[in-house]
């Protein structure tokens, strides 16, 4: 099992029944845990209506950040980033009001 | 853009004693913020609290653009305007009241539009940009014109309990599309008529954009190129996050940019530039 | 201590349109905010933009405590304050700016200095205390006229590029005396007219105790009992940390407290409830 | 060595030649490094003028605040506190302006 925190905001958690914040186990598999895997999970998992909202084919749509640890995933490896214990990976969908 | 200032008047002196005296500041850092100048598009909840703090503070110029007028429903987070100022122009009456307090800035109010036709002329006039505007394509537009014109975007937004802010196309950091190259689905965006907003969240982005601001104005430099804010303020929580680099691909910042003069984007957000249509369906 | 509302007006379901539509604040919220009375002590750089968000959002009282008047040095900082109002009472000219905003709140403007002889009475009127104060005595006279009238106490602070904002009396948490049981030594003791400060860091540590207020107020609660928000404006760096308890031993909120009424608090700091004296020593 | 974080701010850095962030190494000694032995290290090799305004008697001066990793230290034990490696130790002069 692998402890992180899933964590939604900007408006993302409404697509969560409006939870921002999960603490999850991610079940044990062969392979190592890594972004792309995570996406499919949330969708199933935890992600309530609208899925198309949060995934666009293989990665999350235009205009949610990710972060990882507080830093881009971008910096991190993106989709092929590996999951570690405890990390936390946050889903921002870029705010427009003013 | 503004006329270089090299001395301070009496009145400057007593006026600003009190940020004069802090050493990061100072003197030096007064007669650089008196030969600046700022643009801020958006005349609502982000626009009011940057612009009168710029004002106090001693900007050498400050334009405001934003072609809407005041309506009741602003006045719960747009502080600058009155009751009796429902149907004026909102750019026009932000600076009404800057000028109240501080007569020593320059003010110029724009009561139009942004747009492709008109944004880099106006752009081209002032040091430092802020988005304090409420739609996407407004977003783009801004980012873009403010890389063709090489000026820093001190970006901020604000929706129901949360805020943003960081600063674009400064220092080398990151632009808009850097970080956003296509547009979010219309579907997903939500803006403050339709999704509601605390006015004090504005409140304290807008702050921060002008704290910015005044940072770069100054000398200081910034602490948001690369980082972005987030501020929620229903837990009281605030996270500074590190962003990407700039992109080398990008299409307007990049190594080899194929977006070098302004497009529709209106068109390439599919959305308008306004959100009045989404005001008249809630109401 | 103000009449409850229980219906809200045509006019305020308009003015507060935004709010009312975020399902935390509601319709419900409005109604509690608008019966609620906040008492804001300090007319300057915290006060004020602490005052025009409250009354922007539809506070149902705002009563605004300063002995002083409008300074030409206050209005880099103090946005509500206007160039022709210099010499003129802060307090008032704080509720003149926030009527033209909202004349729906009940406005209070005290040109007093608050004193232990006439704490109890004022602070006894309203729901909501906020500290917008500038010198030790004062706060500590604010601290325990709020715990013997059992009111929470929203207390900001600012100086120089820095600013901290924590709750007290609230939800079970400390009192300012449980965290400093003995006031600093005078010649530590820094104020704004002596070590100076950027005019918006009190803009944002005062948005921030309107939003708490509202919180409070709105039924939401504050999300600062017990902890403290650290602001620098240099970096751009919030930072969050954990209080200690409430202090069993304490002598104003403990089991078995001592001072069970208002002393004098200029004898207990050592240090004058003004900065005037500074301020005539700096220019 | 014992590698720690030091940081002064509100103030209290006025003491130490305006510098807020110090990355000290507390050298080896026979018995567990304490926060009441660091404030005396700390008024011997970071204080620069007027030490009595940072230390009282054996502890910091009344309007300080001390935390520990971003808790107040009457939360972990005050001055009897072991100091641990990468501890982040802040003190905060408090302020009264507004
Ligand atoms: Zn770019
Ligand atoms: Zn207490």
């Amino acid at each position: 099992m692998l402890p992180i925190t899933v964590e939604f905001s900007g408006g993302a958690e409404l697509l969560c029944g409006n939870v921002k914040k999960h603490d999850v186990e991610l079940p044990k598999q062969d392979t190592k845990w890594q972004i792309r895997n995570l996406l499919v999970w949330i969708k199933d998992h935890i992600i309530q209506e609208r899925p198309e909202l949060f995934l666009v084919g293989n990665t999350v749509r235009p205009g949610i950040l990710v972060l990882i640890n507080d830093a881009d995933w971008e910096l991190m490896g993106e989709l092929d980033y590996e999951i570690q214990e405890k990390d936390r990976i946050v889903f921002i969908s870029t705010l427009h009001g003013g | 853009s503004v006329d270089p200032v090299s001395r301070l008047s009496k009145n400057d002196i007593e006026r600003y004693s009190r940020q004069l005296i802090l050493p990061e500041f100072g003197v030096k850092g007064q007669m650089k913020l008196q030969s600046t100048s700022v643009l801020i598009v958006g005349a609502g909840g982000l626009g009011c609290p940057a612009a009168v703090y710029l004002a106090a503070a001693g900007i050498g110029r400050l334009g405001v653009v934003d072609y809407d007028e005041v309506e009741l429903s602003n006045l719960h987070r747009q502080i600058l305007h009155t009751s009796d100022r429902v149907g004026i122009s909102k750019s026009l009456s932000i600076v009404r009241s800057c000028q109240r307090l501080n007569s020593r800035v320059e003010y110029v109010p724009y009561h139009l539009q942004l747009s492709s036709d008109n944004a880099m002329d106006i752009i081209s006039r002032y040091d430092i940009v802020l988005d304090a505007t409420d739609n996407v394509a407004t977003r783009y537009l801004l980012n873009d014109a403010c890389v063709m014109a090489g000026k820093p975007l001190v970006s901020g937004s604000a929706l129901r309990f949360e805020g943003q802010l960081t600063v674009y196309n400064c220092s080398g950091g990151p632009c808009y599309r850097c970080l956003f190259p296509q547009p979010p689905p219309p579907e997903t965006v939500t803006n403050c008529a339709e999704g509601g907003v605390i006015g004090v969240v504005p409140g304290i982005i807008g702050s921060m954009q002008a704290l910015e601001a005044i940072k770069i104005g100054s000398g200081i430099g910034t602490s948001y190129s690369q980082r972005m804010l987030l501020f929620d303020a229903l837990d009281g929580t605030f996270r500074c996050v590190k962003l990407r680099p700039r992109s080398q691909a990008c299409v307007v910042c990049g190594e080899q940019p194929t977006v070098t003069q302004l497009i529709d984007y209106v068109q390439f957000c599919g959305a308008a530039a306004t959100d009045k249509e989404q005001e008249l369906k809630v109401l």
